[in-house]
């Protein structure tokens, strides 16, 4: 028996020789690094797609003025500072591509399932360390590859984050030709790698849990990062068929999508959709999941209803993989499948609602306590709702008919994916950062941060609900071409400036970021006073996380237990006897 | 620890961030244009090829432009703006791309320097027709104070689809194979067509308004030329260049 | 107010704007139940030195409760929403008197035939005419879309109605016009790089104009003359 | 120590499946395998049923008897695949090794016929982007003998790109599959596996039956329907 024992915690005598510079900070294959690694390049492309949107809104704010600084551009983007109609569409394409599949995804996946998935479950790492390794190893030439399809000749993509098909299947139609065949390869390894990250998620917290840890001792961010992996596990390899599809159209001159052909042009859209309402999922599950942990520790209470949130984010999941049709209920479908999408799609508001009110739950009757990734916590769920009830709008087939494919619906977007996921990082990063780094990043700027963000996210976003109400329509170049967009064009300058504003207040996040590694005031194990078994170990966490395999006793939120003094209880110390309800 | 991180944060940083700016045509000034390419390379001979372009019976009607969604383009046209498909005047027909087709020493002919331009003015190409030898870079001109995107699907060539927003914007392009007739076309004016022909040699013409065109820079010799319009097709001749360096001939289209 | 729907123009705008109004209500009371909630709760249970949190694990009823409000309420939503749907874009929703027209959207401009006076398309009457649609006030228009090349949609915000043009596809979807006027018509779906400069004009005319009109047009540019294929 | 014994979850962490982490990491990624058929199969099946005409009757352009016969060779080498397992078990590993050389060589066999079959198609004017115009099949089209609904062959594309890709992206799993058949085999000969533990083996099985399994619907649905 010893000899499989030993076997099975390699990992963690293996490693205790001196690894060389490269083994232990490249080609690492514990998970922390690993997680660091892509944490620092989904910075980076988090940073290059709000680029991006800078040059678009100032194109959409000033339409006729070039841009400042707009002679660094070459000719073929902007002449004279003027961005061209096709290099603003390739904007809008790779800021969506880029925010989606380069930062948020990474950020929440990538980062968080591999830092926290073995941590708090009590595992010397993940599964299969070295496939690990592997998949930040192909992530980042994906990455590279996409931002290649700048400097090719016809620019970069330019056919939406979504490629619709024939559109993106003809170069001929864009001019794009290398860009787009790029834009599909780097989807399709980035795709890959995501597979091979879920398989990995999936194994470690199946097998290997700590004893005691039980399915519902998990705490929800775990949860989450689970359900998405397995999410990511069935979605992701849809879209790589699909890309392979639509790559073959451009370059074998196969005819899946093209009309002339026998092909489908909505064939391409629905298999986009059914891979891309789960891939939304994807982008907001781990957010959530954080974010119930984060406010459970900040209210010093355990989280409302524990199995409904559980219950909840497994009917998230679940209904996820038949809501798609209701991005195309103006797509020429039959209007019948319109009807029933609509039912299912409402269907996920339930769900979203429980989770909302579980949350408020949680605060109510608590001892709140306002540290950084808490107000980031409760900045996500004002904003998700905000978000989540826009979508109450788009579920309505009519009304749908009225604000599809308007900046309804990109106000949506953003209300979810910038409200609700990019605010759980910067609260899920400010609250892990003591663990990864060993010390904490300056909550006074943490907090002007978020009240800049906050404000300035808010003037930048909530116009667009007021654009999209009057018919302003998506990806348009330039809106004063229409009589009826003129008099948006105010809110437009206001949204540009306020957009410019959001972007300089997050160079404070960076400052804070990089200034924390030096000037930081050094945490313990436990700097926020958390169940967590990772705050049970030195921060940052050595090889192999636990010295010894911690026994897990209950639940992750035993705060303010009636008879034990302080008002958390770590998950690896027992309960006192007699105390707390949830002892099981 | 730290530093490392901070170290592998600045390269990836500078990585990504690097590399912005990447070579884009030079934006030269539209020049004049001038009839012949062979103004501007060293002719081989003293000789000129002059010829005419007839049209027998009466050109068929050119079809209307609807223009009305464009104001300021059919501003310019006092009554019913037409597509000159078929430019007749005089019994001469206009825009018959001349080229010739053998008889020449074989050989790489360099790419003149200078640069033909098409205009965009008035939601039309000027000229309709125009030849560059192949390497040979054509500017394109935006006359018009509206959106024109240019479109060309060739066939020996890279097809290109870019757009000029604004009046005063010109774009260069250079074709490397020869092709004759790479369509032009504008997406946003469907009525919008031009032609470029792109010859290994500079020896080639267009025939203008009174259907005259001139080919110079030969040797004497006997040459074949080739005469193309985009509706009315292609037709052949021969022309001998005499001792005197004069060559005439003439082609007839509408006979039948 | 920025969320008021800007004026309507055609017969079945009414049922859209009620269902878009009613969902505006429902959600702003969610949303003011929820923002003042959670600023409520901010306030009223901050840490204070000496007051323990409340140690629960929630309860069954207060579940029940928000799970069964949101239920009803989509399910509601859903069944009304249902019903206008089909009126609108249900394939048998076409009345059958519509006045026919084609539409075929091509990159950065749309090509409308118009039946010509005799109200039928394909015949030899019909006329051709770019970015510009030209319908009678009060009866219904039934469009045949359809694309050249790729995907555009076919937007008239004052007529409340938006249908992607797909190329390969032929896809019928009527309005009728309630108010004489000129009204703009946009592409939705991103279609290149001339995407914003696809607008068209729509104008409605007094039936007798309209007539009048029509008879002109055809006089003066119908298809059959110009051998334009349309 | 049984085999048993070693292929359960490595001790102290009783929390888990029961089984060995790379059975249940081979299981979960076969999850993925099988969305990523289901992206191409489904396209297939609905470019089908969109416009029958594009596609030719069985046997028409596609040769039905090689691949029948390419079909019973990897059923065969699932059964190789299985009794080399079933060897492993009993603790006699020469048979393992023998099965193992023998399910490599019926694999890559497999992948040599398909390549065959492609060239063959290829020339007689089966492309990826529909029939060839002027080729061998081209001809039978226009004559109305593939069964093809118009006599235009370029109505047909559909048929070669959902062929080929579907066929194809199979073929490149097969060949995965072979490679990491021949890494197992080269391992066994090199003596590191024991009756105790065999995982590699049981790993490889289980992808070499999924591959197997995808095979035979394609074969069902591609060429026989």
């Amino acid at each position: 028996m010893t000899s499989v024992a030993a076997a099975a915690d390699h990992a963690h005598h293996g490693e205790t020789h001196e690894l060389s510079f490269v083994r232990k900070y490249v080609f690492s294959t514990d998970h922390k690094v690993i997680g660091i690694q892509f944490l620092l390049m989904s910075l980076v492309f988090l940073f290059v797609g709000g680029l991006l949107a800078m040059l678009i809104r100032w194109q959409l704010g000033f339409p006729n003025e070039p841009i400042p600084g707009g002679a660094a551009l070459p000719e073929t983007m902007a002449p004279g500072g003027i961005l061209l109609p096709e290099f603003y569409n390739s904007l809008v394409t790779m800021h969506g591509t880029f925010m989606i599949f380069f930062a948020i995804m990474p950020l929440l996946v990538g980062v968080f399932g591999n830092y926290l998935i073995p941590l708090k479950i009590g595992a010397p790492d993940m599964a299969f360390p070295r496939l690990n390794m592997w998949s930040f190893w192909v992530a980042v030439p994906a990455g590279i590859l996409m931002l290649s399809g700048f400097f090719v000749e016809g620019g970069h993509a330019a056919a939406g984050w979504t490629s619709y098909a024939p559109l993106s299947a003809v170069s001929e139609y864009t001019g794009v030709s290398a860009g787009q065949k790029i834009w599909l390869l780097s989807i399709a390894i980035l795709g890959l790698s995501s597979i091979l990250g879920a398989t990995n998620y999936i194994t470690t917290v199946v097998q290997l849990r700590a004893p005691g840890m039980t399915w519902f001792r998990l705490p929800l961010s775990i949860w989450a990062l689970f359900i998405t992996a397995i999410l990511v596990l069935l979605a992701i390899p849809i879209l790589s068929g699909a890309a392979i599809m639509l790559f073959f159209d451009q370059t074998l001159g196969t005819h899946f999508f093209d009309p002339a052909g026998g092909g489908q042009p909505l064939l391409w859209q629905h298999l986009f959709w059914y891979f891309g309402h789960p891939e939304v999922y994807i982008l907001i599950l781990p957010a959530m999941g954080m974010v119930s942990d984060i406010i459970a520790n900040g209210s010093r209470k355990p989280v409302f209803g524990y199995h409904s949130m559980v219950f909840a984010i497994i009917a998230i999941a679940f209904l996820g993989w038949i809501v798609w049709g209701h991005h195309m209920f103006q797509s020429g479908m039959n209007p019948r499948l319109g009807t029933g999408f609509m039912i299912s799609t409402l269907l996920i508001a339930v769900p979203s609602a429980i989770k909302t009110f579980n949350w408020m739950g949680t605060m109510w009757l608590g001892s709140l306590r306002f540290h950084v990734p808490m107000l980031h916590a409760i900045s996500f769920v004002a904003m998700f709702v905000i978000g989540g009830l826009s979508g109450m709008f788009m579920a309505s087939t009519p009304v749908d008919i009225y604000i599809h494919d308007t900046y309804f619906i990109v106000a949506h977007i953003h209300y979810v994916l910038f409200g609700g996921s990019l605010f759980a990082i910067f609260g899920a990063v400010t609250y892990w950062y003591p663990k990864m780094f060993g010390r904490l990043m300056n909550p006074f700027w943490g907090k002007v941060h978020w009240l800049l963000t906050f404000v300035f996210f808010n003037c930048t976003f909530f116009p667009m609900h007021t654009l999209g109400v009057y018919g302003h329509m998506r990806r348009i170049y330039d809106p004063t071409q229409y009589e009826f967009l003129q008099p948006l064009m105010g809110i437009n300058r206001f949204i540009t400036i306020s957009a410019f504003l959001l972007f300089a207040s997050q160079i404070i996040f960076v400052v804070n970021f990089v200034m924390g590694w030096f000037r930081g005031a050094r945490a313990g194990e436990n700097p926020w006073e958390d169940n967590g078994l990772e705050w049970t170990v030195p921060s940052p966490p050595p090889h192999g996380n636990f010295a010894t395999v911690p026994t897990v006793h209950h639940g992750p939120y035993e705060y303010s237990a009636p008879g034990v003094v302080e008002d958390y209880l770590p998950q690896n110390r027992p309960l006192p006897d007699g105390a707390g309800r949830d002892a099981r | 620890m730290r530093r490392t991180w901070m170290a592998m944060g600045l390269v990836l940083t500078i990585a990504c961030g690097g590399g912005e700016g990447a070579g884009g045509e030079s934006a030269g000034g539209g020049e004049t244009p001038d009839a012949g390419a062979q103004a501007s390379v060293a002719p081989l001979g003293p000789g000129t090829i002059s010829g005419v372009v007839m049209f027998e019976r009466t050109p068929p009607a050119n079809p209307a432009i609807d223009m009305s969604e464009e104001p300021s383009c059919a501003a310019r046209y006092s009554g019913q703006a037409t597509d000159p498909v078929v430019m007749v005047s005089g019994g001469r027909l206009a825009n018959v791309f001349v080229r010739v087709t053998g008889g020449l020493p074989a050989g790489p002919y360099p790419a003149p320097a200078r640069k033909p331009t098409i205009d965009q003015a008035g939601c039309l190409y000027h000229p309709r027709v125009v030849g560059v030898v192949a390497g040979q870079s054509l500017e394109i001109v935006n006359s018009d104070s509206l959106l024109h995107n240019i479109k060309a699907v060739p066939t020996a060539n890279r097809g290109f689809n870019v757009s000029q927003p604004r009046a005063g914007m010109m774009r260069e392009h250079t074709f490397t194979e020869p092709e004759v007739m790479v369509p032009v076309e504008c997406s946003v004016h469907g009525w919008m067509k031009a032609y470029v022909g792109v010859v290994a040699h500079p020896y080639f013409a267009t025939s203008a308004e009174d259907g005259t065109f001139t080919i110079g820079g030969l040797p004497p010799g006997t040459y074949q030329l080739e005469a193309w319009h985009e509706s009315l097709g292609t037709k052949t001749g021969e022309v001998t260049i005499g001792a005197d360096g004069a060559g005439t001939v003439a082609f007839t289209y509408g006979t039948m | 107010m920025q969320w008021i729907l800007p004026p309507s123009a055609s017969s079945y705008a009414g049922d859209i704007d009620f269902l878009y109004y009613l969902i505006l209500v429902i959600t702003g009371v969610a949303f003011v139940v929820v923002e003042v909630g959670l600023l409520w709760f901010a306030i009223r249970y901050r840490a204070r030195p000496g007051r323990r949190a409340t140690y629960t694990h929630g309860n069954m009823r207060a579940e029940v409760v928000w799970t069964a409000i949101p239920a009803v309420t989509v399910v509601v939503l859903g069944i009304m929403s249902g019903g206008v749907w089909n009126n609108i874009k249900g394939r048998d929703s076409v009345p059958a008197d519509a006045l026919p027209y084609r539409v075929t959207a091509r990159q950065f401009e749309w090509h409308v035939t118009h039946p010509g006076p005799d109200g039928v398309l394909d015949t030899p009457d019909d006329f051709t005419l770019r970015n510009q649609l030209h319908v009678p006030v009060g009866r219904p228009v039934v469009v045949h879309l359809g694309s050249e090349d790729v995907i555009h949609s076919f937007f008239v915000p004052a007529f409340r109605i938006k249908q992607d043009a797909v190329p390969g596809m032929h896809i019928r979807v009527w309005f009728e016009a309630t108010d004489v006027g000129a009204y703009e018509l946009a592409c939705a779906e991103l279609c290149g790089l001339g995407h914003y400069r696809m607008g068209a004009m729509v104008t409605v005319h007094e039936t007798r104009e309209f007539e009048e009109w029509t008879v002109g047009q055809a006089a003066l540019r119908s298809d059959a003359a110009q051998g334009v294929t349309p | 120590m049984t085999h048993a014994a070693a292929m359960r979850a490595p001790a102290g962490r009783e929390m888990g499946a029961g089984v060995y982490n790379e059975k249940l990491g081979i299981w979960v990624f076969l999850g993925s395998e099988v969305m990523f058929f289901t992206a191409l199969i489904g396209s297939y099946i609905i470019l089908r049923f969109a416009n029958p005409g594009a596609f030719a009757h069985p046997g028409k352009v596609l040769n039905i008897p090689i691949t029948a016969i390419n079909t019973f060779l990897l059923i065969c080498s699932s059964v190789t695949m299985v009794k080399a397992f079933a060897a492993a078990n009993m603790g006699d590993m020469g048979k393992m090794k023998l099965y193992l050389v023998a399910t490599t060589l019926i694999g890559a066999s497999f992948v040599g016929v398909q390549v065959y079959e492609y060239l063959h198609l290829i020339h007689a004017g089966f492309l990826p982007s529909g029939i060839r115009e002027g080729s061998e099949l081209a001809e039978l089209a226009v004559a109305g003998e593939l069964g093809l609904g118009s006599a235009d062959p370029a109505v047909a594309g559909v048929y070669g790109s959902s062929f080929y890709t579907m066929t194809g992206f199979h073929g490149f799993h097969v060949t995965c599959g072979v490679v990491c058949m021949a890494y197992v085999t080269i391992k066994a000969f090199r003596g590191k596996y024991t009756q105790a533990d065999h995982r590699g083996i049981e790993v490889v099985g289980l992808y070499w039956h999924f591959v197997d399994l995808v095979w035979i619907i394609l074969f069902t649905i591609v060429y026989l329907v």
